[in-house]
């Protein structure tokens, strides 16, 4: 797999996460897609060894935009690049979101917790194509909401309570006037959320999951990443995903 | 085009980095190791590789393992994807996409002696495949939850029956217990070349969610002086070709297993982190320094 | 004083550490592993191990190999000392550099079943020794380049012989290759625990210097994987304690190996490059943190 | 082994080599003596593994200095550090010069290469003892002999006699008056040269070379590091050395 060395521009907190910017001008990423990432090293850093898929949370004026959680050594070595470092990243990767048959529909997008990272991204890609939609985040409280601010006009859940609706994203969702309005979903999360939103999503409506498995490679070729689908056993979610029809998912 | 590339590499250098496996000219010494080079990415390694060797087929569709099936350990990982595969028709049909103009040699594992001898037959028989790659290291039922590799006896058995199918070049990868004694009792039973080294039995363990994460088997860096030492002591044991495997990273990586008695060299787990590409320009530069081709490397190393 | 201390731990958590192993009490599950840490070095890590355990000492003084004997790889080392020691005599008469106030395993090793007899029953004898650790990685010279390892057969009769030396505690300390035959065959020998593992062969080659350059054994974090999976399978086939050895370098790890199996866990070839201190601290707050004492971990992963 | 994590004060090029300063309060480090120094990581780096051996350049003010040459990662990852970084060294190691009995006596301090390091603190100590010295430096060329500024009043050599005198530090010796008018001899540097010193040195002078080998751990736990001694096989030289009286070695 091929990285790029690129500099980061910018690198800041938003609420309880972390944006990183940096300077893009390979192949323009898609709302959906994401990239491997990884602090410098030599060769290769080996701390940690493999690299970290993040979604694209932004794409503007050949800056990308990452926004992600720190959660282990990853994302550690990452969150401490600075403005002017360098730090390592593949190529877009993966089958984004899909936007065909919009055309007069209304669209919901459902992310929760570090999940809500592509949806900067879709929503000004759907304001591009003139798609109606509105935007509904999940936190687990008002710290981590804070990254709403990252998404002008969404609505906000906190589990705690302590902004917006209390409650998963769909409780906001239902505060919202129901699921049943939308012609499509786009959801991205923990699987449990993945799986309530399909199973919350009626018949009609087309729903799209972006899945979170661990990765080795991202471009399809250790096997690693794999979802279950139905009648089909086992496919990569870097390459035939991370964004799947709901329906195709054995879960 | 892209800001910054990753370590600029400079002007080829015109090295000979051309190397003969088994009758077989490859441009490079550079293999990716089975089951690290999917279909789609074949494509970013043209002119990398000397030859295209993909993901191990078996005589019927796989499933593989459920997930977690990878886990990252010290320079290295863990992986336990339980060959993952459509089966050999399958294989063999889309075969044409691992067609890019280099001789191509099919990895391939059964779950009996008698799978192992028709699926060799099955894809040593299609004039698109230059060689054939048998994948020691997977259960062999008829002998409870022990490998092909268990021993050099059934070694023996499973390769002298291969040999049977095919002419063609018949490579035994090995995993690293009792290689030396397997590697003899390949080379004893037919086989044209050995790999060394499969991955090694390891475990990871989440220690906060106090669960067993993946048990299956280590690649990657870490495992490279085992496969070094693998290499060096089989090449000093059997007349037939070495191509090594495991935990190569670098152009030096490449130099020190043929200096050790290789003559190719595979990549694997590197390619998920590095371009290939990179391997392959830190080599032409060793080489240039050294004043030395490719094929002159080979067991340089007393 | 220092400007700054290395990673600050914070106050003593209080965690229960205490584990037994074969009748001995150590105040902590973490050992020194033998050949990794120096009389010099005694003193710095007091209070952090549960039991001391020297290099291992021979019936004979041994020179050891000439240099180079170690080489560093990837996120490990690969050592050839050679079992350099002042032979037994001299190393009982320096014991008391060892006693710190903790359990004190001696560790031994021969050319043969009779100097291996003979040397557990020459430390065994001595107050100050309360275990003995069997280093069967060493060679067999009757049966010429094959280790004490290489087969349950050898262990088998080399652990019956010295177990008539001595009713205390004997440790059979294994390598990879075979480990858990190998450790079955020790326990119906009659050993008291097994340590696995050893270091895995290897070997490091100078790529710009075109010479080998270490062939001996491969320890640090690089292995770490290997050895937690030798842990769990050999701790879910014997009946007596395992204890672990191979890349340990954080808190973390002595809990992944305790969970996977271990009653003790040694700290090799990571406490070159941390202080061993540190490593326990960690393994304090891990155990805080999960709400349970040491001895609850061991084998606690399914 | 303990780390320190220490603050690096100055970064900066000294002819061919890079010097590194950090505040030190702990134990009083000896000429002679050597830290096991490495860049951070965490939990250590692992890139590279292993601490590496550099001898102390000097010692003032609760400052400690490095001398060293960057040749592989470990030294090349040091010399990314920064002032205002930290870097991870040992407390001071290994058996230091003996400076006992070299009243009335003159002393000549013999560095090659790399090996010149030491000698600014020898001389410095033996300036404060009152001990009359001369410190003789040989490099490979001017550029690497540009370090020789490091050392006040010291005589120069080169192998290609592009500055000072032409040859080994030894010729520098003869050049400036022979090495029969020494009492002590201090050398540090290559192999080969420190053999040479020892064969050079007459009968009656007394003779200590700082010897080089690979280390492992250098608190004396490896057994890595070992020398050959006269009738006693191997010492290891991070705790019985580096400093040893030459006729001591079995080379
Ligand atoms: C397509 C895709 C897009 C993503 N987009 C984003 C994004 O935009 N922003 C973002 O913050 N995150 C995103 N993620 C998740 C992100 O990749 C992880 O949070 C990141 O890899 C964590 O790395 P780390 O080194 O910080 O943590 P690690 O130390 O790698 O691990 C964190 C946790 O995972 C556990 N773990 C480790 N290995 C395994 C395993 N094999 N199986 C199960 N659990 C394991 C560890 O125990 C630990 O608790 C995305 C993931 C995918 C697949
Ligand atoms: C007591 C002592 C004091 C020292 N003081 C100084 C000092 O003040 N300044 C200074 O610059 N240096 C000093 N050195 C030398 C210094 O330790 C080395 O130059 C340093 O370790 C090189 O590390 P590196 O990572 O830069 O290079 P590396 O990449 O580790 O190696 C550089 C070279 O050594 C070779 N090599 C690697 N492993 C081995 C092996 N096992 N056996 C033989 N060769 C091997 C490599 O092939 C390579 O050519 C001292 C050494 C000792 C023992
Ligand atoms: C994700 C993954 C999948 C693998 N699949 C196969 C396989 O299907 N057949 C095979 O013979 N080896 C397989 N291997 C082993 C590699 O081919 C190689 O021998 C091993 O990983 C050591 O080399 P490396 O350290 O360069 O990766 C696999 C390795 C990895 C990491
Ligand atoms: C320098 C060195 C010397 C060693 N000497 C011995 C020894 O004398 N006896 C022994 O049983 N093991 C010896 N070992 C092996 C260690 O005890 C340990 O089992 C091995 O290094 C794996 O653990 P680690 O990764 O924590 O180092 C030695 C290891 C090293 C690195
Ligand atoms: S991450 Fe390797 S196949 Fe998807
Ligand atoms: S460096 Fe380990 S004993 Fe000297």
């Amino acid at each position: 797999m091929k990285f790029y060395r690129v500099e980061v521009t910018n690198a800041e907190r938003l609420g309880g996460y972390r944006v990183l910017r940096y300077a893009w001008s390979g192949p323009e990423p898609e709302p959906g897609q994401f990239v491997m990432a990884r602090a410098n090293g030599f060769p290769v850093t080996l701390d940690p060894f493999l690299a970290r898929p993040l979604s694209f949370y932004d794409f503007a004026d050949a800056t990308a935009s990452l926004l992600y959680e720190v959660r282990g050594r990853g994302t550690e070595r990452l969150a401490a690049a600075r403005p002017g470092d360098t730090v390592e990243v593949s190529a877009p990767l993966g089958v984004p979101f899909d936007l065909s048959d919009l055309a007069g529909a209304r669209a919901a997008l459902l992310g929760g917790g570090i999940g809500v990272a592509p949806f900067r991204f879709l929503s000004r890609r759907l304001l591009e194509l003139g798609v109606a939609h509105d935007t509904y985040l999940g936190f687990a409280d008002a710290e981590l909401a804070g990254a709403a601010e990252g998404f002008p006009g969404a609505r906000v859940a906190t589990m705690d309570g302590s902004a917006g609706v209390r409650g998963t994203v769909l409780d906001a969702v239902e505060a919202a006037g129901g699921i049943g309005r939308y012609a499509a979903l786009y959801a991205c999360g923990p699987n449990p959320m993945l799986a309530a939103v399909k199973l919350a999503a009626p018949p009609q409506v087309r729903c799209q999951l972006s899945v979170e498995e661990r990765m080795g490679c991202g471009n399809g070729s250790c096997n690693g990443c794999v979802v279950p689908v139905k009648d089909r056993g086992y496919v990569r979610s870097c390459v035939e995903g991370p964004v799947f029809e709901a329906e195709k998912l054995a879960w | 085009m892209v800001t910054v590339r990753y370590r600029p590499d400079g002007p080829a250098t015109g090295a000979d980095l051309a190397v003969e496996l088994c009758g077989l000219t490859l441009h490079t010494p550079i293999i990716p190791a089975s089951g690290t080079l999917s279909r789609e990415a074949v494509g970013e390694a043209r002119g990398v590789y000397g030859a295209i060797l993909p993901k191990t087929t078996t005589p019927r569709p796989r499933d593989g393992n459920p997930t977690p099936r990878i886990a990252e350990t010290y320079a290295g990982m863990v992986n336990s994807i339980g060959l993952q595969n459509p089966g050999v028709q399958a294989f063999m049909e889309g075969l044409s996409d691992f067609e890019v103009g280099v001789p191509l040699i099919v990895s391939v594992a059964g779950d009996t002696v008698e799978e192992f001898r028709d699926v060799v037959g099955r894809v040593a028989s299609d004039g698109r495949v230059s060689a054939v790659e048998m994948n020691l290291s997977c259960p062999n039922v008829e002998h409870g939850g022990l490998t092909f590799c268990a021993g050099p006896g059934s070694v023996e058995e499973v390769v002298r029956e291969a040999r049977r199918e095919t002419e063609k070049p018949l490579i035994v990868k090995l995993t690293f217990e009792g290689v030396v004694a397997n590697a003899a009792s390949a080379e004893a039973a037919g086989a044209d070349a050995i790999t060394a080294i499969n991955t090694i039995p390891a475990l990871t363990i989440d220690a906060r969610a106090q669960r067993r994460l993946v048990r299956g088997g280590l690649s990657g860096p870490a495992i490279k002086p085992v496969a070094l030492r693998a290499v060096y002591e089989v090449s000093r044991t059997v007349g037939i070709p070495v191509v090594a495997s495991g935990g190569v990273v670098s152009g030096e990586d490449v130099a020190e297993f043929m200096l050790a008695g290789a003559t190719a060299v595979q990549v694997g787990t590197a390619s998920f982190v590095r371009e290939p590409e990179e391997v392959l320009a830190e080599f032409e530069r060793y080489l240039q320094e050294v004043g030395l081709s490719a094929r002159e490397l080979t067991g340089r190393v007393e």
